[in-house]
């Protein structure tokens, strides 16, 4: 996990370390802004930009910031910067930032911000803390959008719903009707619920993903020793 | 102060089972599913975290009603809100752990871990959106804590059983956890309406 | 606590909780008398026959030793010597499968008989209605007698009053299906029980004595009652209990006659009783009368898988294909064979296995009767289990517990306060294996708590060995300090220098040996 | 002589899991029968259609889970779950309805956590809560007792079969009359527009105790809720806790204001109580496994299915409640652990 | 602008001082953590965790340092105490540190030992008796099953032998069934 | 000693990064903050030109705003706020955030658009407690049964006719749920009610 080469960080943001599929971590966000693919996206590319600057950030004071203020520190860098992104969402994308709600400022308790700054950046040069930040960012965003997407197609059968929100008013016409429309609609998927149970499948698929290919591996393995011996 | 005992409940009741912190406003997870692997830590976690919630909703208030408003600060809540937390949190164990060794024992792991909840800093959010007066937010708060408590604690006993049980090889772990999860909150949902 | 309907007249009975009534399928062994097995060519006498250390054998290859002639000493305090069952020669002290549910061997001592019966001097204790209690003790202990019912607890420790004795039961409920060898005792010997009884108070120096009987026992109640005429001593007192499945388990049976618990961490002595099986007084009754020695016990071999059932007065040793041969041999479909009773017993892999104290019941189960065929699914939590354990637990939570090798749990929900009685096995729908269970998790445990201990020794002696290193290491380089300051003292002084250069050498050499 | 070797003990177990899942369906055909003369031949249907699918949701579970498919059938427990399912649902609801309820029950609520005895939650009740709440339109589509319609207009077996899979109802009856509230239902609705008890009771909805029609099919749950405790299927302490914590809240408030809270019998006597007493809180699998903890578990139940109906939004509240009893369940349990014999009264 | 800052100053340096102050006033002495991970491992003190000894694995473990399932002796039960007692998730034991074999006896072969102390110098427990030039013996109770003393000896005359199972250490087996938690992946 | 000392310099570090993070912060508001409140108005104003288009009215509708209170009419202790349209000095129309009380599940918010001649100009439903899929189709985003008022007016249908179609009403409920329409129907009337009523007041300058 120390991370030598920037295809392990990348890996590790994506898949071997997910935060949102692996660490468990900023869950919070992931299951209540994953209503829709749109919403997903513009919280996920909100915590990746807190994450990556987080990171160098910190990365780029390690040096000097005694151990016992490290932690507060880190809390007060990154409370910033989430005001910041919190601000430009109010000013700019002034509707997702009503649907994301409380949700914005919350990112400042998102453990895997601070995590990483703990965990890496605090440890490692400016590229690679911003290509962990940016993995780690990417790999919460991939998932908020798959699980968003999966609730909003089997809850309302759309996708890219609401992307004028975060892509203007000519992007309200990118809203696909999957099912028909007709369609009545799942509300379990919608519904708290769904998200959990969402979250538990997706989880679960990458852990029979994971099992597969280690099984995979293993009779290779066992195959290629055979003619050794 | 006139402050309405029947709204107290209701905003009791409401933090408490309609709108649960954790299953159905999406607060507190990480703790939530982190540390109820068992009931002797979910129900230390439960308790720290009542403690903290409570405590830092009506210190955030204060700092709000006294030290931002006034200067028309209100877009400083979020840095303000977090460095109260933080304060609180480690104050709290402070003095756990100079009064109290035995509790420290119980709780102290947790202390740390519960800065990052964002029930805390959602619940201080919150209070200052629904323009909670000051009891109002201790009442709050504390129905935040309580709910997170209630459901910390049936899931940590939950779990337990969980673990003899022949769960599907790739649901173990985190996946059935989500998955009861996600019943609780289909149970919850039973709440609707009883707040008007 | 409820009480339990009793006989018009008799004292208040108490209920045990749990419990089951069940077909006792006792009359088979019982339409003939007891039967005297004859001397087989070979016996095969364990050396741990009972709980505690195995004895130590004394017998050598070769010997003669005659009928009642100690042939084991034991090194335990806890413990009886084991005696010779007939006279013959000891042919060899050596590993033998012993009937036991690991199917291990363990240590025995074969004898040859030479159909002789040759006995030692037998060694009555005359006149023990005037000896001292711990005489009575020393005597038992001698005869090599332990407990009958099943536990083969050495009876004289059970005799060691060492709180006062309010009262002495005398257990002849055998509750489980099967086994009637204590009903054709106290049927046939019931003199011999009374007798038993009455030495017993005397060693105890308890107030009285109650004998227990199931009601499904009417013969036997009647024989027991005319013994007890004879005698009519006050003290004693016979009771019928109603049958109910595991009332002949010793804290079921107090609390059936006291309305008291015994604690989990105590003994019945604890709280005024002590109990023993009536096999047990009639073999007190026999040492002390008649001096002889535990070498025999009355066994039932029983079953639609043998011939004809019967009970059968047998030497300890002979084996139980002898035994099976004696009763006629087995039937067509004989698919088990089981010692003890169908609930508590264990079943074997082999019928060349010797008689043990313990055996009270050898049977021999037909495919229909003894192999339950069982489909075990998942536990559904209906709780019947609990409603018939006697020891009120929860056996539906101990085996998810256990399942979930949370032993801690296990243990916290008193896994230790099992008595195995089958109970909630027997009505567990998912039909779950759950006693078998349970003893994995008290071996288990047992083998953790072992493996506790062994690493805290581990730990002491490892820890010990570091500081015993680095003690070794500091004396090592203060050695090397002071020889440092000496050669700076003595590199002053020119005079000294091929000193020098020999102590150098020496260490060098020293050095290089270790 | 060589023998094999089994565990004690060597009797054999007069019980089987399907022995007493079988005897819960034996239990169920009285009250079915009332159920077809009051309200045509929909329960049938459902049940059948229920059955079906999951027999072939558990059958598919249990191979994805390289599990013996045999055993597992056999132990009837999914039929029972699908036909408690079918009760719950209003008996003209689409084919589809009745499919996707028990799918989710089988697939979700039971096998997910292991299949037979491992669900935290009562299987039939979670697929119930999740077609209630994606669906309620169609949920909330309940037959008038048939005795309101009048008898020529019964519908037969092959208009309700068409109801079902088309989702038309047959032109012969009047659809204003088939769709309408459940007595409690429109309880709580007309309370809510202030009307009083005695006002709302002269609805031909309701009978005597409770609605009417299920007041019959109560009394006939009753008698099977009986035969299952003489079976030893069920002990007291669930239905008597059940009953108990919604009468003794209903009488409660009764008490208090007769005038805008219904009697304790209504509440007994409608709705899903009494089903719920015998039948479904009496799951064992989702139940407190301790007897006094069961107790506890059906009186939360009770006073739920209460606080549900008459302040909550799902005027049914048995479904929910009882979902959330099962999340205390493992709690209860916890908490209730009886004395073990010789051990010191705590 | 100022304002904003001079509040927050504010707040921030009293935070600061506050913790500055905690992290010297307030600091744990001795880490009982380290205790109760040491007293679940089982002290074979083999070292296959990657670290010499148990109570040095037990510290990297407190220091997030290690994972918790590096050590093969405990092995799967060993492991599932230390999940519980830290709470994290259980995991099967790495197959780069050994698998988890059942527990092994060293006996040394009385004819062929030449008596040169090495083995007793490897051996972490003192479980091996004997003095220079004369047979060494294994104190049976007290050796671990650590291994350490096989290399060290020149005539290779150590042999490792499962323990004996006799009636009094036998052990009930676990009944299986077709729905046992075969997987033995700890979970819940 | 030391321990004052580890203590001031760590409390000077944080409070360097306290005022470098707030002066980050700070900036960005300065330069947000107008575009910020600008949306905050936009958000309410176009739901009102939702009912009232723009080039309806030249007055701004946020500060034409006056409060009324009738507990018995508009069902509701709470002020109701009233924005009013004017062109060219004209009254136009008039914006009632009405509520519904009696909802299936708590009260329902509406925002009621009535033309100055007392004709319906629209109503949206600001906010709800429905149960979702039984009482939700009262929102536009989920069915256009809520511009079944446009046009309408009292008398146009008769006041017994303003109910549901269950009850003798031209109004459709929908399938499953007759309750939640009905309170919106019956709101939508009351505030038709009061505002025939009360005209002359609503419209009326200071
Ligand atoms: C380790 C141990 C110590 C015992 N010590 C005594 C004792 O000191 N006095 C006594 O009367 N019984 C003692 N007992 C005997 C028990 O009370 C009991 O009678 C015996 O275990 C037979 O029980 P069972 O056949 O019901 O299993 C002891 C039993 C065990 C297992
Ligand atoms: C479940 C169970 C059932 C028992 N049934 C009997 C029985 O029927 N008769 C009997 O004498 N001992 C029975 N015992 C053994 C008694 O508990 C007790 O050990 C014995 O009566 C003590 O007498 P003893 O030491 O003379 O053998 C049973 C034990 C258990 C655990
Ligand atoms: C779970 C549930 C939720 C309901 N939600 C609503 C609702 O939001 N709005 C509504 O008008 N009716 C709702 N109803 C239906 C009412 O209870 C009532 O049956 C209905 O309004 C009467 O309609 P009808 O007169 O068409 O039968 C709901 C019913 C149920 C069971
Ligand atoms: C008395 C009794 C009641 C039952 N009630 C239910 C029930 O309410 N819902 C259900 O899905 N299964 C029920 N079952 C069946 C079975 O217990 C259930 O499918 C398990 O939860 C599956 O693990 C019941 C079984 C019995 C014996
Ligand atoms: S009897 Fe069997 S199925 Fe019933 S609770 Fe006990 S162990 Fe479980
Ligand atoms: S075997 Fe143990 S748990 Fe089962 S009924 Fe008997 S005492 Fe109770
Ligand atoms: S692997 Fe285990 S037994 Fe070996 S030294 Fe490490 S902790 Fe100790
Ligand atoms: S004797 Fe060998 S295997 Fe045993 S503890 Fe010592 S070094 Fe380890
Ligand atoms: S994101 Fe909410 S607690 Fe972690």
């Amino acid at each position: 996990m120390n991370g030598s080469n920037y295809s392990s960080i990348i890996s590790n943001g994506f898949w071997t370390n997910n935060p949102g599929l692996v660490q468990l971590l900023g869950l919070c966000p992931l299951l209540a802004v994953s209503g829709t693919l749109v919403n997903g996206l513009g919280l996920g590319l909100a915590t990746t930009f807190v994450v990556l600057f987080s990171n160098l950030a910190v990365s780029a004071m390690r040096k000097f910031v005694p151990a016992e203020i490290r932690i507060p520190v880190f809390v007060l860098i990154i409370a910033s910067l989430v005001t910041t992104v919190e601000l430009v969402m109010n000013a700019y994308f002034h509707e997702l930032y009503r649907v994301l709600g409380i949700f914005i400022p919350l990112i400042v308790t998102n453990c895997m911000i601070i995590g990483r700054a703990e965990a890496f950046a605090s440890k490692q040069s400016l590229p690679r803390a911003a290509a962990d930040g940016l993995a780690m960012g990417l790999g919460f965003t991939a998932v908020l959008i798959v699980l968003g997407g999966l609730r909003e197609i089997i809850g309302r059968g759309t996708l890219l719903d609401g992307a004028q929100m975060m892509f203007g008013p000519e992007a309200a016409s990118w809203r696909i009707e999957l099912l028909g429309a007709d369609y009545p609609g799942f509300l379990l998927a919608v519904l708290p619920p769904g998200a959990f149970f969402g979250l538990g499948l997706l989880i679960a698929l990458k852990n029979d993903i994971d099992r597969r290919f280690a099984a995979r591996v293993a009779v290779a393995v066992a195959t290629k020793q055979v003619p050794a011996a | 102060m006139t402050e309405n005992l029947a709204n107290l409940g209701i905003i009791l009741i409401s933090a408490v089972l309609v709108n649960n912190f954790v299953l159905v406003k999406f607060l507190g997870l990480c703790p939530f599913m982190g540390v109820s692997r068992r009931l002797e830590t979910a129900t230390g976690m439960a308790l720290a975290t009542t403690f903290v919630l409570t405590l830092s909703s009506i210190a955030s208030y204060l700092v709000h009603e006294y030290l931002l408003e006034p200067f028309g600060l209100g877009y400083l809540r979020t840095i303000a809100f977090i460095l109260v937390i933080a304060v609180v949190v480690q104050f709290t164990e402070m003095i756990v752990r100079k009064t109290s060794p035995l509790l420290y024992r119980v709780l102290g792991i947790f202390l740390p871990l519960i800065t990052t909840n964002c029930a805390v800093l959602g619940v201080a959010l919150l209070n200052t959106q629904q323009q909670n007066s000051l009891v109002e937010s201790a009442v709050f708060g504390f129905g935040a804590a309580a709910g997170f408590s209630l459901v910390m604690i049936l899931f940590g006993a939950m779990r337990e059983r969980l673990a003899a049980a022949d769960v599907p090889v790739a649901f173990r772990g985190a996946p059935i956890a989500f998955i009861t999860a996600g019943f609780m909150a289909l149970a919850f949902m039973g709440f609707i309406g009883l707040i008007k | 606590m409820a009480e339990m309907r009793s006989r018009p007249g008799g004292p208040p009975l108490h209920r045990f909780p749990g419990g089951l009534e069940l077909p006792d399928n006792k009359a088979m062994a019982t339409t003939t008398a007891i039967r005297t097995a004859p001397l087989p060519r070979e016996l095969v006498v364990p050396l741990a026959q009972h709980i505690g250390d195995a004895a130590k054998s004394i017998a050598k290859i070769g010997q003669r030793v005659l009928r009642g002639e100690v042939i084991a000493q034991p090194e335990d305090a806890i413990s009886v010597p084991v005696h010779s069952p007939t006279s013959g020669i000891v042919t060899a002290i050596e590993d033998r499968l012993i009937p036991h549910p690991s199917g291990l061997t363990a240590r025995c001592v074969v004898i040859e008989p030479d159909g002789k019966d040759d006995a030692v001097e037998p060694q009555p204790l005359r006149d023990w209605k005037n000896a001292a209690p711990v005489e009575i003790r020393d005597h038992i202990r001698a005869a090599g007698i332990v407990g009958l019912g099943g536990a083969a607890f050495p009876t004289w420790v059970k005799l060691d009053a060492r709180a006062p004795i309010e009262r002495l039961i005398l257990n002849g409920a055998e509750c489980e299906p099967y086994i009637s060898c204590d009903d054709m005792l106290m049927r046939e010997r019931a003199n011999d029980i009374v007798s038993g009884a009455l030495i017993m108070l005397h060693a105890l120096q308890a107030e009285r004595c109650q004998l227990a009987i199931e009601d499904n026992k009417p013969e036997a109640e009647a024989a027991l009652r005319d013994a007890l005429a004879t005698v009519d001593d006050e003290r004693l007192e016979l009771i019928t209990v109603p049958s109910v499945y595991p009332e002949g388990g010793e804290r079921q049976l107090i609390q059936v006659l006291t309305g008291q618990e015994v604690p989990h961490d105590g003994l019945p002595l604890d709280i005024g009783v002590i109990c023993h099986n009536v096999a047990t007084a009639a073999a007190v009754h026999r040492a002390a009368i008649h001096g002889e020695t535990l070498i025999s016990r009355v066994v039932t071999v029983t079953g639609r898988g043998v011939t004809q059932p019967a009970n059968v007065e047998a030497r300890i040793g002979t084996s139980f294909h002898d035994l099976i041969e004696f009763c006629g041999g087995y039937a067509e479909d004989v698919a088990r064979l089981i010692m003890g009773g169908p609930m508590m017993g264990f079943a074997v892999s082999s019928d060349d296995i010797p008689l043990i104290k313990a055996t009270n019941c050898i049977l021999a189960g037909s495919a229909t009767e003894a192999v339950p065929a069982r489909v075990t699914l998942p536990c559904i939590r209906c709780g019947e289990c609990a409603q018939v354990c006697p020891a009120t637990l929860l056996p539906q939570t101990l085996y998810a517990f256990t399942r979930a090798r949370d032993f801690e749990k296990v243990q916290a929900y008193d896994v230790f306060d099992c008595i195995e009685c089958g109970c909630c096995d027997l009505v567990c729908p998912s039909q779950i294996p759950l006693v078998s269970h349970f003893r994995f998790a008290k071996t288990e445990i047992r083998g953790k708590e072992m493996e506790r201990s062994k690493a805290d020794l581990a730990r002491q002696r490892f820890e010990f060995r570091q500081s015993r290193l680095q003690r070794e290491a500091d004396a090592q380089e203060g050695k090397r300090r002071r020889k440092q300051e000496t050669l700076e003292k003595l590199k002053s002084s020119d005079s000294k220098k091929n000193e020098i250069q020999a102590a150098l050498e020496r260490a060098r050499k020293k050095k290089e040996k270790q | 002589m060589k023998f094999e070797t089994s565990p004690a003990p060597h009797l054999k177990p007069p019980n089987t899991v399907g022995a007493v899942m079988r005897q819960v369906l034996y239990a169920l055909v009285p009250a079915t029968l009332a159920y077809v003369w009051f309200f045509g031949w929909g329960i049938v249907i459902q049940i059948i259609i229920a059955t079906a699918f999951a027999l072939a949701a558990e059958t598919a579970m249990l191979l994805a889970r390289d599990k013996p498919v045999r055993p597992f059938i056999t132990d009837c427990s999914a039929i029972v779950t699908a036909v408690l399912l079918a009760w719950a649902l209003p008996p003209t609801a689409p084919w589809w309805l009745a499919a996707i309820g028990v799918v989710f029950a089988i697939v979700f609520a039971k096998h997910l956590y292991g299949g037979l005895g491992y669900n935290l939650f009562n299987p039939a009740m979670a697929g119930y809560v999740v077609l209630l709440i994606s669906f309620p339109q169609e949920m909330t589509q309940w037959l008038a007792p048939e005795m309101l319609v009048d008898g020529e207009h019964r519908m037969s077996f092959w208009q309700t079969l068409v109801t079902i899979f088309t989702g038309d109802f047959s032109s012969s009856v009047n659809v204003d009359a088939v769709t309408s509230a459940t007595p409690l239902d429109y309880l709580r609705t007309q309370l809510a527009n202030n009307r009083t008890i005695l006002e709302i009771r002269q609805h031909p909805l309701f009978g005597d105790f409770g609605g009417k029609g299920w007041e019959w099919i109560a009394n006939f749950l009753v008698l099977g809720g009986m035969w299952m405790m003489y079976k030893r299927v069920v002990r007291w302490q669930i239905p008597a806790g059940v009953l108990l914590g919604l009468g003794g809240m209903a009488f409660l408030f009764y008490a208090l204001d007769p005038g805008s809270h219904a009697s304790p019998g209504f509440h007994i006597f409608s709705g899903a109580a009494i089903f719920c007493a015998f039948f479904i809180a009496t799951d064992p699998v989702s139940a407190a496994t301790t007897e006094k903890g069961r107790f506890l578990y059906a009186l939360g139940i009770g006073i739920f299915i209460y606080v549900i109906r008459t302040w909550g939004g799902y005027p049914g509240g048995v479904a929910f409640a009882v979902l959330l009893m099962n999340m205390a369940a493992p709690l209860i349990d916890h908490y209730t652990k009886p004395r073990t014999y010789g051990h010191a009264r705590p | 602008m100022l304002s904003a800052v001079l509040v927050i100053a504010l707040l921030a340096l009293a935070f600061g001082l506050l913790l500055g102050f905690a992290a010297v006033k307030f600091r744990v002495e001795g880490d009982p953590v380290v205790e109760r991970i040491d007293a679940l491992l089982p002290q074979t003190q083999c070292g296959q965790c990657g670290f010499p000894g148990c109570r040095p694995y037990a510290e990297a473990i407190a220091n997030n340092e290690a994972d918790i399932n590096q050590c093969p002796p405990g092995g799967e039960d060993g492991m599932r105490a230390l999940a519980e007692l830290l709470d994290r998730d259980p995991k099967p034991i790495g197959a780069e540190f050994g698998e988890e074999k059942t527990k092994m006896l060293a006996i040394i072969d009385e004819e062929t030992c030449i008596g040169c102390t090495l083995c007793i110098q490897a051996c972490p427990v003192d479980a091996i008796l004997g003095a220079a030039k004369q047979m060494h013996t294994v104190i049976e109770s007290e050796c671990t099953g650590c291994e350490l003393c096989i290399a060290p000896c020149p005539v290779d005359c150590i042999a490792m032998v499962p323990p004996r199972t006799t009636v009094e250490s036998w052990k009930w087996p676990e009944p299986e069934t077709f729905h046992s938690l075969n997987e033995r992946e700890a979970h819940g | 000693m030391t321990a004052i000392r580890n203590a001031l310099l760590g409390g000077a570090l944080l409070a360097t990064f306290a005022i470098a993070g707030v002066a980050m912060v700070a900036f960005t508001w300065k330069n947000t903050a107008p575009q910020i409140t600008e949306n905050q108005r936009h958000v309410l104003t176009s739901r009102l030109h939702e009912i009232i288009p723009p080039e309806a009215h030249d007055n701004d509708l946020l500060d034409d705003a006056i409060t009324v209170q009738d507990s018995e009419r508009l069902d509701t202790t709470a002020p109701v706020t009233v924005y009013r349209a004017y062109k060219n000095g004209a009254p136009v129309a008039a914006l009632f955030t009405s509520v519904a009380p009696d909802g299936y599940s708590g009260p329902i918010y509406l925002l009621v658009g009535i033309h100055a001649d007392g004709r319906i100009a629209g109503v949206r439903v600001l906010s709800h407690k429905e149960t979702p899929g039984l009482g939700d189709p009262i929102e536009i985003e989920r069915s256009d049964w809520i511009t079944g008022f446009d046009g309408k007016a009292l008398g146009k249908p008769a006041l017994e006719q303003w109910d549901v179609k269950r009850y003798g009403g031209v109004f459709d409920q929908f399938t499953g749920a007759t309750i939640t329409p009905r309170a919106v129907v019956r709101a939508v009337k009351n505030t038709l009610i009061y505002f025939e009523q009360h005209r002359d007041e609503i419209f009326a300058r200071q």
